[in-house]
């Protein structure tokens, strides 16, 4: 078996607050391998966002980031100094964000922040830049690149910038590209089209995704497999199709029954609910995150819960998923 | 910054007396050149289109006056004129000096003194200073070095006037190159020429190496003299401390203390025609006030400490004054009424005016505002509560005249003349800053003004002032010395007409 | 985390304040001073040792008690007319809070008003008050307070009024810019769907969310304030003598300073540490208002 | 680009017009310019003659727009006591004021900048404490007072710069950080809000995603956005230190427009001083454009739409 | 039908000038171009469409806080503008997208859900106080939030209290506008709940502005469509999600992506440009994102022609005139 592109084994993300350190993100493992596209789907506030950004090697300064392994391509970033990451960074790896609007410097053409990245890592000239830049744009789905590239972020609607952020992740060719909620800030119509962009690129391509979202619905459409997270940890994961055709966890019934879907819900009858608030993350956790919530819960809950693998590639963390595997 | 402790203090003195020694000792008497802080700038040296002091000081570098007046005894003598004589009361003719050249080569002659005459007595001139100028009827040319000058009526103060600040100017040059030309490049016949104006900040005199010799003059002794505006009083201390200027005046008392002490530095006191003196709106104009009460005036008067003032405040050689006039001058009468420090006495003419409580007033000043403050504490010693409105002088002066003004705190220069009809009748004859309106004393004054006899003018003002400190229409304060500081290695002699007189200076 | 817990008491925004204020160091150390100042200034005439006005001849320029010929009868030493330095100091003091406080106010009234209105009807409005703004910066504030001076004389009324008449530019621009931000919430909107009056929203919906801005506006101003009457006392257009301003005692002191530094070094001192308390208590404030902006 | 150039001048004629109209009124209440001219010897007759010379016993309001007629032509009239016209006062005197602020503004710009953006980079450290008490400290010295200080401290006590006058370079150096200190805390404060606002924005996280290196990111992506409030709050400053100079020009003997103006509002010469207001304001607005301009160059949202 | 609708909007306009930058000068933006819209007592009424199509300003005319240019609204018949504030004010009410910034966070809960009856004088103090324990029992908050601040509460609990202020005055007409797209999966189907619930409770009638389609069809009764200003389509919901009769209509229910794994990504067919609300293309604003476009599209508006449970606004459609 071939190593996974990227192999990430319990990271934990801590940032020291007046009232105590928030363990943001608790000991977060999975993998992605070449190709495959990983939807890490949960609340705001679960830590799916500091995970992708702690992969990036961009926590914010005050953040603290340990892990046990955090490789790309075999290759061990945890201890890496910062230039050396930030050569890895938009080449090998990349990132779209989820807000278009302001993830584009407001000063600076869209030729000039395009052809930026691939200056940076590749000592090919501006020429060359400026041809791939072009290349790219069209790619993406944006024509009359040359124009496009004399102008500046604000004169672009949201979609097309996030084609350009797109277009500017996929410069310099690479492995992996980690987007953060990509496609919420748009219009349904917008969105659709995005996503239809990224998986035909993919496709072509070949590059592993990892897609950090809320939506269900686009976990659904667009994810090989998926990791759920609740309070810093991933409570479940498996494929998109063992997750929704057959979740375990009950948070994850409960993120399901939620949302109105066509044949599942009746329109203006009431929707599932998951009752109760998200714990506190300052300090250690000493029981399951979701059991003050968990319609379910047992005693055995007031204990750390650990992951339970239920077949290759599919775990759960939930006492009664161990039961029902047993 | 922080609070200087003893030691640091200490060391400071040493450092600013070493410092000073150094300083003094670059001051440049071996480059010639002497340079001088004012603390005004000299908006022109055309002394007929200005009024201010700063620049008279610089036309009497570059220009002459047919008479000299000495600045030591006040005695008239020959300079651009030799000699001049009254043919009447209206009519002066003058001979004038041969051989003089303007510093552009032109020769001097009675075409030059007329025309200065003749033109700037005009209207066309727009002369600032019109007293200085309006007695004069014309000027006629009798001979090629001799004039006559008509006067519009009697007028004792001629002299006074052709001495200064009548500066003759060349007639061609003046023609050709107009007010604006004469402005940046101005020519005349005196001891010094500007050479390089800067606006705001320093003119350059060099001595005219041609200046003539046989007047009352002599001819420049500083090859070089270099006019600094410096508007801060402060500054101009730093500068004299540090070697940066050579000559400052007007000196507070207490810096003069502090710079007594260093070496390298001479200071000299000398007293001037400048009285200080509190007006009181004795008429009323402009409503009633207490001070129409001859006992509040009088009240007033004794309130006042004048001796503690001038012992701690004015610069030393001040003289406290019993009569609205400068001593020395003609007809000024000193045996007149007085006024002690007496603040019972004041206390008991309050009661009696009615006033046994004190009251409040608004106190006009446009200068000397520590002396201002100091009276303002003996009067609050008396139950008299001033406000202190200190403004422009031009403000004062127009308060005063149309009655705003209750008290007033000023001073009065005499435009240095010796003769009591330039202060005591410039207040009290009628005219518009008469406020006293008192008729009597008006027609004293008249009399004397108008006699040429000393006896009847000396018995005439002996009249008016005896009254006017009986009525207490004045608290008579004190005179004003002014204090000069300089480098030792400068030889100049502080004079009383309140100009520094530059082209008499050398070095020791 | 937005972990909320209905059982921890209610604590106010206002209250929530308070306490990270008790807890920020330049509050305590810039209030704790101002406060001193304050009492001083209130409490001049019980705790000065002399009349600030009763001149002395014969006392004049005495040294400081740390002086080579200072001592305790007058511990600041006495003035150029023998006035106990200390006295003045106090009413010094006293005179520069008044004119800060009042400046405050009048500007403070005046900017809000403008301010608000601007923010809260933009167009029309706001271009008047814009072209009002710009026109008041574009005066000299020395030279228009010198000719107001000379026009209605130069009492501590009328630098009172002047300063607070001129200083209101930064108050409309701040309150502009935070009734703007506010206006365009959700809650505003909300209460003008309600058909809540103008002045009704403007007061209960508007101008509480703004309190913070303005009180940090305020400080800043009322240092601004005290700095500019002592520069206008300097100038000789502020407070007339021998009404003892801080400003003024500078402008005396300055031509002997060079032989008797302290005559400056002490009412600036107290002029600089007064602007500096106020200045971190408003560094402070900021912060307390604003607690993500230095976390 | 035009429109735009056409509204701010159609403002700043307007401000420029209400500035003048308003500063006449003031002016001619605050004295009387005839007594000052004829000086304490004069007679009432004399300051009539004076008053009437100079047309100044005409009604208030044809002085005022005889004399607006003539600033449009270009034509600020005369000083009454330099006898020359205003606009050659103005311009022997204006480099000196613009000299003393652009060093000021200089002075202040290259302190407070590295300092706000170091102080941005690593807040809290102490470099930030360091930057923080700087600031408080300077906007609490009052600045006649500081002026003073420098002088007795550099120029008596320890000789190091020439006290005051223009000859020089050195000259300069004490009035432009009198001048310019009390602006270095705003600009500092605005730089180092600015630049923690900037670093912590998404397109400063884009830069960093991409693998540009800190110097890139700090130079490129975050200062030029950081600057665009710092360019406009140094504009007004340095409009304020044209105006705010009188008690510095006088103190260091600079001949400028301050102290021009200090001494000609001392003896009511309107003339100078209206013409010094009028230039003021029209250079304080101009500043205002120049600062939109370079921020239209800086931030092409602005620039175009 | 023969009862009038509880509001109607007949042929609103509102235009806009807006600025486009600092070097030119401003244009004229309809943001909504002759709207007609009825809103029947006890519906939900959904309007749908993309970002800066206009539902935001058509929100604020029928709440009265933007009049419009051209055009009436008029309430049970009545022209809007014959009430005053007040009296809107009483029938209509709105729940905006975010809690955050619809609470006032210097004010308690029960200060916040009393305002509108300190602001209509409805009742005595005492009563108003009875009455906002009450509102707060509906929206199901516990009594005890009453004295906390918003600052203090979750987002959920928070848009609880935003719809409590709008239910105070008993309103008829509840204008939601995106009351859930700032709320998490769990939570939005906690206030959709509510929603529906309080509907069939006080029978109220909703305007539901939303992107989120699945939420539409879930509450609304009815669907109006929304495209550049104006209302392209109105339909039944149930007959709009199974035949929309617009191309764009369709275009936008191919983009929901309901949770069924396996099914992808469709490609809806429309390009990427948004058309620019300041230079509105000719004819059908839609034809140039327009799969089907015919010529007359580029030239012609289509008029609205109806249908069997609504109208649409196409030349397309078989009802075209």
């Amino acid at each position: 078996m071939t190593a996974p592109l990227l192999e990430v084994r319990d990271l934990r993300v801590e940032i020291p607050l007046e009232k105590g350190v928030l363990n943001a993100v608790r000991g977060v493992s999975f993998e992605v391998a070449r190709g495959e596209t990983l939807c890490i789907v949960g609340e705001s506030g679960c830590g799916k966002s500091l995970t992708s950004l702690a992969v990036m090697g961009l926590l914010p300064k005050r953040a603290r980031r340990t892990a046990a392994a955090l490789r790309f391509d075999r290759q061990e970033m945890a201890g890496l100094p910062e230039r050396k990451m930030a050569r890895l960074r938009g080449d090998r790896m990349a990132m779209i964000f989820q807000e278009p609007m302001t993830s584009l410097n407001p000063a600076y053409t869209i030729g000039d922040q395009l052809e930026e990245v691939f200056l940076a890592h590749r000592g090919e000239g501006r020429r060359a830049a400026r041809a791939r830049a072009a290349d790219l744009l069209e790619r993406v789905g944006i024509t009359g690149a040359e124009r496009r590239m004399r102008q500046y972020p604000h004169q672009l609607s949201g979609g097309l910038r996030q084609r350009v952020m797109i277009a500017m992740a996929l410069m310099c060719g690479p492995d992996l590209i980690i987007a953060d909620e990509p496609t919420t800030a748009l219009d349904v119509t917008i969105q659709a089209q995005i996503l239809h962009l990224l998986i035909e690129l993919k496709r072509e391509i070949g590059l592993a995704l990892v897609l950090i979202t809320h939506d269900l619905g686009v976990v659904a459409r667009i994810a090989d497999r998926v990791a759920v997270m609740y309070a810093g940890e991933i409570v479940e994961t498996g494929t998109a199709a063992e997750i929704f055709a057959e979740p375990h966890h009950p948070y994850t019934r409960g993120l399901l029954a939620c949302v109105p879907a066509p044949g599942v819900t009746k329109p203006g009858e009431p929707l599932g609910t998951i009752p109760g608030i998200v714990p506190s993350l300052i300090g250690e956790m000493a029981e399951c995150g979701f059991r003050e919530r968990c319609p379910l819960a047992l005693a055995e809950c007031a204990r750390p819960v650990p992951l339970h693998e239920l077949g290759p590639r599919r775990a759960c963390r939930c006492v009664l998923a161990a039961e029902a595997a047993a | 910054m922080t609070i200087q402790r003893d030691p640091t203090l200490r060391a400071a003195a040493a450092i600013l007396a070493a410092g000073l020694a150094a300083g003094t000792a670059a001051a440049d008497k071996a480059s010639d050149t002497l340079t001088v802080a004012l603390d005004m700038e000299v908006e022109t040296m055309n002394p007929y289109q200005s009024t201010s002091r700063m620049s008279l000081i610089a036309s009497k570098m570059m220009f002459d006056t047919l008479v000299w007046r000495d600045p030591k005894t006040g005695e008239f003598a020959p300079m651009l004129a030799t000699e001049w004589e009254w043919v009447d009361a209206t009519t002066l003719d003058m001979r004038l000096r041969e051989g003089v050249t303007f510093q552009n080569g032109e020769p001097f002659d009675a075409e030059d003194a007329a025309f200065t005459l003749n033109f700037f007595s005009g209207p066309e001139a727009k002369t600032k200073g019109q007293s200085s100028v309006d007695w004069i009827e014309s000027a006629e040319i009798l001979e090629p070095f001799k004039i006559r000058i008509h006067l519009k009526a009697p007028f004792p103060a001629a002299l006074e006037f052709l001495a200064s600040p009548i500066a003759i100017f060349p007639k061609d040059y003046f023609e050709k190159v107009g007010f604006e030309g004469f402005e940046t490049a101005p020519i005349g016949s005196g001891p010094y020429q500007a050479t390089e104006i800067v606006k705001g900040e320093t003119i350059t005199f060099v001595a005219n190496p041609n200046y003539f010799t046989g007047g009352a003059r002599p001819a420049p002794k500083i090859g070089k003299i270099v006019f600094r505006t410096i508007p801060d009083l402060n500054t101009q201390l730093a500068e004299l401390m540090t070697g940066g200027v050579e000559w400052a005046w007007r000196i507070g008392k207490d810096e003069a203390e502090g710079l007594r002490g260093m070496p390298g530095l001479t200071v000299a006191d000398a007293e001037t025609m400048r009285i200080g003196y509190l007006t009181m709106n004795a008429a009323g104009t402009g409503g009633e006030t207490p001070f129409t009460n001859l006992k509040v005036r009088q009240a007033v008067s004794h309130a006042i400490n004048r001796q503690a003032i001038v012992d701690n405040l004015v610069p030393p050689g001040a003289r406290l004054i019993p009569s609205a006039c400068f001593p020395d001058q003609f007809g000024c009468e000193q045996d007149v009424a007085t006024y002690d420090y007496d603040p019972e006495k004041a206390k008991a003419l309050l009661a009696e005016a009615g006033y046994p409580d004190g009251f409040e007033f608004t106190f006009d000043v446009y200068r000397d505002r520590p002396y201002a403050e100091a009276i303002i504490g003996d009067l609050a010693k008396v139950g008299i509560k001033a406000n202190l409105n200190f403004a422009k002088y031009a403000t004062v002066r127009d308060a005063l005249r149309s009655g705003g003004s209750q008290v007033a705190f000023l001073t009065w220069g005499s435009n240095s003349i010796g003769d009591v009809s330039a202060s005591t009748s410039n207040f009290f004859k009628g005219s518009a800053d008469d406020t006293y309106k008192d008729a009597e004393v008006a027609a004293w004054l008249t009399e004397g003004d108008a006699s040429v006899d000393p006896a009847v003018r000396k018995a005439a003002y002996s009249k008016a002032l005896k009254k006017i400190a009986a009525e207490a229409y004045w608290v008579p304060l004190w005179t004003y010395p002014y204090t000069y500081a300089f480098s030792e290695e400068l030889d100049f002699t502080p004079t009383s007409d309140e100009l520094p007189h530059f082209a008499l200076t050398g070095w020791k | 985390m937005s972990a909320p817990d209905l059982l921890q008491p209610v604590v106010s925004p206002r209250a929530r304040a308070w306490r990270r204020a008790l807890r920020h160091g330049g509050v305590l150390f810039g209030g704790a001073i101002l406060l001193a100042i304050a009492l001083v200034a209130v409490f001049a005439p019980l705790i000065a040792p002399y009349d600030p006005y009763a001149q002395d001849l014969s006392q004049r320029l005495i040294d400081p008690v740390w002086g080579p010929k200072g001592s305790w009868a007058h511990p600041l030493g006495t003035d150029q007319l023998g006035r106990d330095y200390l006295s003045r100091i106090f009413y010094g003091a006293r005179i520069s809070l008044l004119i800060g406080l009042s400046t405050m106010c009048v500007s403070g009234l005046i900017g809000t008003v403008m301010g608000v209105a601007a923010g809260y009807f933009g167009g029309r409005v706001d271009d008047v008050v814009n072209f009002v703004v710009v026109t008041r910066l574009s005066m000299p504030v020395i030279l228009i307070a010198l000719a107001v001076v000379a026009v209605a004389g130069s009492s501590l009324t009328v630098v009172m009024a002047v300063l607070g008449c001129l200083l209101w530019d930064r108050f409309a621009v701040v309150m502009r810019a935070a009734t703007r931000q506010v206006r365009d919430l959700e809650y505003v909107t909300a209460a003008e769907a309600l058909g809540m009056p103008v002045r009704r929203i403007v007061i209960s919906e508007i101008l509480p969310n703004v309190l913070g801005a303005l009180i940090v506006v305020a400080t800043l101003e009322m240092a601004h304030a005290i700095l500019l009457e002592a520069a206008l006392s300097f100038l000789g257009l502020g407070v007339q003598p021998p009404t003892p301003s801080l400003g003024l005692m500078v402008s005396e002191g300055r031509q002997v300073m060079f032989f008797k530094p302290w005559l400056i070094a002490i009412p600036g001192a107290a002029l600089f540490l007064l602007v500096l308390s106020i200045n971190l208590l408003g560094d402070g404030l900021r912060d307390v208002m604003a607690p993500e902006g230095r976390s | 680009m035009l429109g735009f150039l056409v509204r701010r001048l159609a403002l700043a004629v307007l401000v420029a017009f209400t500035v003048s109209a308003v500063s006449f009124v003031l002016l001619r209440a605050s004295g009387d310019v005839a007594v000052a001219i004829a000086g304490e010897s004069a007679t009432e007759a004399d300051i009539a003659a004076i008053r009437h010379q100079y047309g100044l016993d005409r009604p208030l309001a044809i002085q005022y727009f005889d004399w607006l007629g003539n600033a449009l032509s270009g034509d600020l009239g005369r000083s009454i006591f330099f006898n020359t016209p205003v606009s050659d006062l103005i311009s022997e005197r204006l480099p000196v004021t613009v000299a003393v602020g652009a060093l000021a503004l200089l002075f202040a710009v290259t302190l407070s900048v590295p300092l706000g953006v170091a102080a941005a980079l690593r807040p809290n450290s102490p470099i930030d404490h360091l930057a923080m008490w700087l600031a408080v400290l300077g906007q609490a010295m009052p600045s006649f007072w500081f002026a003073l200080l420098l002088v007795l401290v550099l120029g008596v006590w320890w000789r190091l710069l020439p006290i005051s006058g223009t000859g020089t370079f050195a000259h300069y150096i004490m009035p432009a950080i009198a001048l310019g200190y009390y602006a270095t805390p705003a600009i500092m404060r605005l730089t180092r809000a600015g630049m923690i606002e900037v670093l912590q924005s998404d397109y400063i996280r884009t830069a960093r995603a991409k693998g540009l290196g800190t110097g890139r990111i700090l130079f490129k992506h975050a200062l030029r956005n950081a600057a665009i409030p710092v360019v406009a709050l140094a504009a007004v400053q340095f409009g304020f230190m044209l105006s705010g100079s009188i008690v510095i020009e006088s103190i260091f003997a600079l001949p400028g427009v301050g102290h021009l103006a200090w001494i000609s509002l001392q003896r009511s010469d309107f003339t100078v001083v209206q013409g010094i207001v009028l230039m003021l304001a029209v250079i304080y607005i101009c500043l205002a454009v120049v600062a939109d301009l370079f921020n239209a160059w800086l931030d092409p949202r602005i620039r175009v739409s | 039908m023969s009862e009038p609708p509880v509001l109607e909007l007949r042929a609103v306009s509102r235009e806009f000038r807006v600025s486009r930058g600092l070097m030119r000068g401003k244009a004229t933006l309809r943001a909504v171009d002759e709207v007609s819209l009825q809103l029947r007592r006890g519906e939900a009424l959904g309007l749908v469409g993309e970002s800066g199509c206009g539902k935001t300003t058509l929100s604020r005319i029928l709440l009265g806080l933007l009049p419009p240019t051209k055009g009436e609204v008029l309430v049970d018949g009545a022209p809007l503008s014959a009430k005053d504030r007040k009296a809107r004010a009483r029938r209509i009410q709105p729940v905006f997208q975010d809690p955050y910034s619809s609470l006032n966070p210097r004010k308690i809960v029960s200060e916040i859900v009393a305002t509108p009856l300190d602001v209509h004088e409805i009742g005595a103090p005492a009563d108003r106080a009875k009455r906002v324990l009450q509102t707060l029992d509906m929206v199901g908050l516990p009594r005890r939030v009453a004295e906390s601040y918003p600052g203090q509460m979750s987002g959920g609990q928070r848009q609880r209290v935003a719809i409590a202020r709008a239910l105070a005055m008993r309103p008829e007409i509840l204008i939601c506008d995106e009351p859930t797209s700032a709320l998490d999966v769990s939570v939005q189907s906690q206030i959709l709940n509510l929603l529906l619930s309080l509907q069939k409770e006080l029978g109220l009638t909703y305007l539901l502005i939303s992107h989120n389609l699945a939420v539409v069809e879930h509450i609304a009764n009815r669907v109006a469509v929304m495209y550049l200003g104006r209302i392209v389509e109105v339909s039944d919901t149930a007959a709009l999600f199974r035949d929309a009769r617009h191309p764009y209509s369709r275009a936008l229910l191919a983009s929901v992506l309901t949770p069924e794994p396996g099914l992808g990504v469709p490609d809806t067919g429309l390009g990427g440009a948004y058309p620019n609300p300041m230079d509105p293309p000719t004819g059908c604003a839609f034809h140039p994102r327009c799969p089907r476009a015919m010529g007359v599209c580029r030239s012609r508006r289509p008029e609205a022609a109806p249908t069997p449970t609504g109208r649409v606004e196409c030349h397309l459609s078989p009802e075209a005139p």
